[in-house]
């Protein structure tokens, strides 16, 4: 197995948290991970992505030219990433932000979910990124969601253990919206 | 109809890259208005600098210069001396200006060079994620002063606007505000001066502009607005430090 | 302990603590500025300090001034805060004063950008500074080496009295990996003949470079050159992985070599033999090991992250006994590994003419 | 008449404007702009004298006010 | 015998290589009395700087760093971080503390170093030849200002101890000269007061000493002692500009 | 106008003036102080301003700021100031801004001493500073050289739009020889569509080196490297003294050549054929003209004032196609003819062991 | 009684002391020293009263000074 | 010809001050010159040199590690360089500072003059190198007297020509005493 998946975004939407999320999970479900950010920290109002591979042998590089998976929060990242997607790979976008004719392939699977209004109805428009990164794993299966949560108490500061229950609601929102119909494709 | 309020012309149309309640935004703005106003767009050159304020080259329309960090006061020297007709701005931050850039501020300040200093005093290092600088008030938790800044580690925050007024060599030193608009009318008047001094050669026109960082004080945009008048303006006291009225020091 | 997932900048801030490092001066800058950041938060509870100082030019002297007392110390920047630094070090060099420096390469020249870069080999190993001098070089490529050089670092730079550089760039600084956080012994180096802490019942003594007795400083320098010739017999550290056969051997260190490992691991999937030499220490540099596969006829190719700087050190362990070619990618465009890959085929397929 | 002309896509949400609107005739809306930010938009148009407060005060330059 | 006055102890028996007429050799011995008197010579660490008194380290029987130009302040702060309980002493000229070193010296200060810095002003840069330097007064020839410095072109000179008393982390601060027999006895308290602040932990002690340059003045010795109280006495006004009682910084 | 009797300082100084340089920015340091000393007394006389900065990490920033918008201008400094001046440097390199920099190099590492030395080879010709990049070398032997190649900076820094070092020791600086002070025709470079003055009827323009568009800084970078390329083409100088038959080369540069020469008139008068080859420019190294040399088998000693650094060149040139063979002399010691003749005759009596 | 301990070799001729000597004791030698000054040198012995201004005033520690 | 001559002394006995005149000299007899000082310009208190060398070719090397002759101002410089001088060298050396017992050689001239002492009559203790090279100059004949003088003019400043007479007599007195017997050798 050799997974590889790019999450990209604007900086503050949570992308990184997402990804180190997913990396933390692999790895205690027993995989070789790796999590490689491009953030420009020293650029306010960028973009941020990173990318996440695991693998069951020890990762070369952890930077690809074509993944198998994305995520993307907005725009310009459908448009920078969705077409390096291997032909079978998954593309998951954010219906908020992104219209539906944005971009087409018909050799991967889309999926588009409106992260940012199932977010503001759990009540925190944080947790968009953890919608999409649900829908991810719910389509793609890579990691168990039970691992997630596991991840998520060690991820998360002592402090923020409360808030744990709300992303696990986060990401069982986005499997669902996954799994409705019409959430797949480019409609 | 009548115009209010509207962008100035010396700024480009392009949407700053700045956090949302984040003053360099309006700062910018009352450059472009000075700009303007001084009417010296096709005759300025500007030194910029390295924090939050280093796109300022895709916002006005402008010849600009990249510096070295910390080090536009000697980028700006060259261009002054070489170019003496020219009017040279520079934009600064408290990491850029107050830390690593002390002994050329400082320097510039003293020689008398006709240069006009916008120095954002935001208390932290932007651009870098939040480090303490310089100017981090007691008692402020920052990324690598977790625990607070505490005077018997890393000194109290300095005042960079009382030092350089002392300066024979500085024209005109001002500290303001941007955070309500009384404040941010004071504000443009200084920065107005600011340019004058340099038109009227009569050494360096330095104004500090205290200013929010909501993203690295870890605050939403009105709590860091508030935040400047509640923490900021008391220790750093707002005020014309020094006016040159003619040029007697020559 | 279990492995922790871990930021290769943290887990250079957690190998100097565990290393005994007790002192940190630094100067923020990306992409490194977690470990000041780190450090800022612990050192204090361990005995320690932690200085920002008012810029790279002051945290290298502060080094300077804790190693010139023996104390195990630290200072960590990247590209452009290194070139500041880089009279500080000469210094450092000439006075032969112990002390650790940590660049996470970023894109130069100039302010250049904040993505991964090997643009500083150069620098590093030939010394931006004035006068003949060498410092280690250590290169990691994982998380893991990320921590376990930094150990060897402060052991380098006490053993031979010297900077000990840790060169590695924004793809190792910022990426995640399982870390073991394996604690060294702790080795004990006498610096009781040197080392400053007042004259007490002995002469006052001094850490310096200054020499203007007739002939002194000549021969300070050629003592420095002699403990450089034992060092570059005694400390290269290299990964060799070129079995008999090869047709090809790539030669690469720190990130690219993770690229290259991938690309090279396809052309051997492919069928193909294809060989992977990845220095680890950068100064003193593999060239015995170098040459010995050239000696065995097999074509290089050295890949880097920047327009070609190592390679020559590739040449130079060659000198004309096996054709030496480079492939590069400047910072501002991350290869992948198929670009590597890429130019691996070419080569094999003959593709690409030998200088 | 006051005319204020909003930048949607400059918007980003931080509220000074509406604080700082003497007559409080400004608030957050209900549009997602490109970046994700709910944009401010006039709520009160008859309220709004055009002193220009929002204008200046806003740190993104998104709102120009004419009379 | 009484010994009314004999040499320090902890001067080397080394001959000095100063010019004839040169203060540095006063200061220096000054210097050896404070450490003599404070008892510290067995837990002192200088830091030497770049300048005519580099020659510290074969001068005093102490253990000495060299630093390089300008950044002793930051060597010594290494050092006294990581030697709390080492007594550290600078001894700068101005070329080194007011130039080069600028920024240093400031932030050492700022962050309340527990340092004794001797900083020896001869308004000239003496060890390269006698170029300006930022403490040269109005009209005096230089090497690099041979129609004597002007105001227009190359700044004021500069105060460096009014500056560095306005800091926090300044314990004490005084100016002083050692011209006459008794400007140097207040000279010699000033110095004891340097090291006294240190040892009691109130930040740092700073005396700036007014001293001669013979030779890169031009002047005979004698006229160049004179030449402290016409030319830069005047300018540089003597007393102590800080005197903190207690550690009521902190 | 007769020969006058000169400096090499006073020289470069001189020929900067009559180069059209009206700006310069500078610190004293030894052994270059002549240069600021005399231009402060002659700039103000033709319209320019000589600034001495706080420092050298100023003094290369004004020459930053005055070259961005057009004007000439220069900084002076010796090797630990060279060293400060790193950071701008590798600006001045990324954001293409034309300038002089002199290193009358002197005794390191650290404060060293102020004697001869050739110990910021690598530093001038491999870049101190960070990233990918390179700067024009010169290295004058003579004073009259010290004038004229101070003036051929200052067009190839124009021509290229790159710092141009003038790189020349102690020993160059500070003698004095016939100079003859010859008045340069102005050359026309056309900074028009580059230079800083304002953007009158034009949008504001810019000069960086920051670039943080998709591949744009990669792009830049291949730029600079194909401008580096086409110089190491078009702008090789080299003094190349080999005739047939020769048994030996020597190859040296500066103030080593100087010694070097006595040393090499000393062999053939005494009926040995030895060669001299004294590169002019440092970078670009002239590689192929020693590589031919090596083609035909000659035997090359690299001699420097350093433990061995232009001899990496000197190898890369020939890869192997002759011996090469090194002979240097660290600063603290300047050999005499007679030193350098010892080890030309011992390497004609076999006496050395080629690596 | 005063006793003047001058290090002749090490006196560079300055004056200083001569200068702030209170009693005018001092002068200038004839004798060239290894480094071709003319040291100072006790005139009138008889004069001082060992106050130790000489010593003090000294750049070059040359005198030392008992009573 | 090939004439090097090292000059060496106590920094500011005007050492550099002689060499350059020489050196001036010898250019406006038609050779080819060089001047290498050899000062600490960083270093107080030090000891000054400088190479001369006069010749009918091109120099090359502008320093010399066996030269023909030495001026040697101070007993250190007598040491240092005393025993570098080629056999049939010229070595003059100021017998005022320097004890006739500092040195022996058999194989060259050795000339003491007592240059301070010389210099004091004149009126000027500066001109005691002064005094030397007169001395040098008579001894080896290297260049015309009369070179000399204009060299002054050349060398010396406008407003420092009226010393140009002295400097000549401090010229004439050094050939006087060199021709004194018991100014030559070691007495
Ligand atoms: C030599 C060097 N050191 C450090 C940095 C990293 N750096 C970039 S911006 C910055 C400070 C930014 O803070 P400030 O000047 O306060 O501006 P702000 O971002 O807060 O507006 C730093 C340390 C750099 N680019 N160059
Ligand atoms: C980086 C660097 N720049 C410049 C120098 C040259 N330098 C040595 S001492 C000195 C200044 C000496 O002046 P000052 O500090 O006033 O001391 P003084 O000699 O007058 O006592 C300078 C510029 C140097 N050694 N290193
Ligand atoms: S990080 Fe701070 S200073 Fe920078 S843009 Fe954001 S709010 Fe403004
Ligand atoms: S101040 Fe500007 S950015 Fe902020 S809410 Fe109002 S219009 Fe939007
Ligand atoms: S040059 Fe000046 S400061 Fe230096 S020793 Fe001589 S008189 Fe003293
Ligand atoms: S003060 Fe000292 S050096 Fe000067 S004359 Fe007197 S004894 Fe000699």
């Amino acid at each position: 197995m050799n997974h590889d998946v790019i999450m990209a975004g604007f900086g503050g939407q949570g992308i990184l948290m997402i990804g180190n999320l997913l990396a933390v999970s692999g790895l205690r479900q027993g995989l070789q991970v790796t999590f490689f950010p491009s953030y420009g920290v020293e650029m306010r109002g960028g973009t941020a992505n990173c990318t996440v591979t695991l693998s069951d042998r020890a990762v070369g590089s952890p930077v690809t030219s074509r993944p198998f998976g994305v995520i993307a929060m907005n725009e310009p990242s459908v448009a920078k990433f969705g077409p390096r997607i291997r032909p079978g790979g998954v593309l998951v976008w954010n219906a908020s932000l992104v219209g539906p004719d944005a971009f087409a392939r018909d050799d991967i699977r889309s999926v588009g979910v409106r992260c940012n209004e199932i977010a503001e109805d759990l009540g925190n428009a944080k947790l968009a990124s953890m919608v999409a990164l649900g829908a991810y794993v719910a389509v793609t299966g890579v990691v168990d969601v039970a691992r997630i949560g596991e991840a998520l108490s060690e991820v998360l500061p002592e402090k923020a253990h409360k808030l744990i229950p709300l992303n696990l609601d986060a990401i069982e929102a986005g499997r669902a919206a996954a799994d409705e119909p019409g959430g797949d494709g480019h409609g | 109809m009548k115009a209010v309020f509207t962008r100035p012309e010396s700024l480009t149309d392009k949407p700053f890259h700045f956090c949302p309640g984040c003053h360099h935004g309006v700062i910018h703005r009352l450059v472009a208005e000075a700009i303007d106003h001084y009417g010296v767009r096709e005759k300025t050159i500007g030194a910029a600098s390295v924090g939050c304020s280093v796109f300022l080259y895709d916002y006005f329309d402008i010849d600009v210069v990249e510096s070295p960090h910390g080090r536009a006061p000697a980028v700006a020297t060259g261009i002054k001396r070489a170019n003496p007709d020219r009017f040279v701005l520079l934009y600064q931050g408290d990491g850029d200006l107050a830390a690593i850039g002390t002994a050329e501020i400082i320097h510039a300040a003293n020689r008398g060079e006709n240069l006009t200093v916008v120095f954002v005093n935001n208390t932290v290092y932007g651009m870098t994620g939040g480090q303490m600088a310089p100017t981090t008030l007691l008692g402020q938790p920052t990324t690598t002063s977790p625990y607070g800044r505490e005077f018997g580690q890393d000194g109290y925050p300095i005042k960079m606007t009382e030092m350089l007024a002392q300066l024979e060599g500085v024209g005109y030193a001002a500290r303001v505000a941007v955070d309500t608009p009384a404040r941010l009318a004071k504000a443009r008047k200084a920065v107005f001066q600011a340019f004058e001094t340099q038109v009227e050669e009569k050494g360096m026109g330095f104004v500090e502009i205290l200013a929010t960082c909501p993203t690295n004080w870890g605050l939403p945009p009105l709590e860091a607005v508030k935040r400047v008048e509640t923490e900021m303006i008391p220790y750093f006291p707002l005020g014309v430090y020094k006016e040159r009225k003619g040029k007697d020091f020559l | 302990m279990a492995k922790t997932f871990e930021k290769g900048n943290v887990a250079i801030a957690k190998a100097a603590v565990a290393a005994g490092c007790k002192y940190y001066f630094g100067y923020p800058i990306t992409p490194q500025s977690d470990i000041p950041e780190y450090l800022s938060g612990v050192l204090p509870s361990v005995g320690g300090q932690f200085v920002q100082a008012e810029s790279e030019v002051a945290s290298i002297n502060m080094l300077l001034g804790a190693g010139a007392t023996g104390k195990r110390a630290m200072t960590s920047s990247s590209s452009p805060g290194i070139s500041l630094k880089q009279e500080g070090i000469s210094y450092m060099a000439g006075s032969e004063v112990p002390g650790v420096i940590v660049n996470v390469q970023r894109s130069g020249p100039g302010l250049g950008g904040i993505a991964p870069s090997q643009g500083d080999y150069f620098q590093a190993t030939r010394g931006g500074g004035h006068g003949d001098y060498r410092i280690f070089v250590l290169a990691p490529s994982s998380v893991q080496e990320m921590y376990d050089l930094t150990v060897l670092a402060f052991d380098l730079a006490d053993q031979y009295r010297m900077p000990a550089m840790v060169l590695a760039d924004a793809m190792l600084g910022m990426m995640k990996e399982p870390l073991d956080e394996w604690v060294p012994e702790p080795k004990a180096f006498d610096k009781g003949d040197w080392a400053l802490g007042g004259a007490s019942g002995r002469p006052g003594r001094r850490v310096k470079s200054l020499f203007l007795g007739d002939g002194e400083l000549a021969e300070h320098n050629w003592r420095l050159a002699e403990k450089y010739r034992e060092i570059r017999e005694k400390a290269v550290r290299v990964d060799v992985q070129v079995p008999d056969g090869c047709e090809l051997a790539v030669v690469a260190f720190g990130s690219a070599a993770r690229i290259a490992k991938s690309a090279v691991d396809r052309a051997n999937d492919e069928g193909r033999r294809v060989g992977l030499i990845r220095p680890i220490t950068l100064w003193p540099f593999p060239t015995a090991e170098i040459r010995e596969v050239a000696e065995r006829g097999v074509p290089l190719l050295a890949v880097e992250l920047n327009t070609g700087q190592m390679v020559e050190d590739v040449r130079l362990s060659s000198e004309g006994r096996s054709p030496v070619t480079f492939a590069g990618w400047p910072p501002g465009y991350l290869p992948s590994p198929d670009d590597v890959y890429g130019e691996i085929a070419r080569r094999l397929a003959g593709g690409e003419k030998v200088a | 008449m006051a005319k204020l002309a909003i930048r949607e896509e400059r918007c980003k949400s931080c509220g000074i404007c509406i604080e700082f609107c003497p007559e409080n005739c400004l608030e957050i809306g209900d549009k997602l702009n490109a970046q994700g930010y709910r944009c401010v938009r006039l709520a009160d148009p008859d309220a709004c004298r055009a002193c220009g407060i929002c204008g200046r005060m806003c740190p993104d330059v998104v709102i120009e006010v004419w009379k």
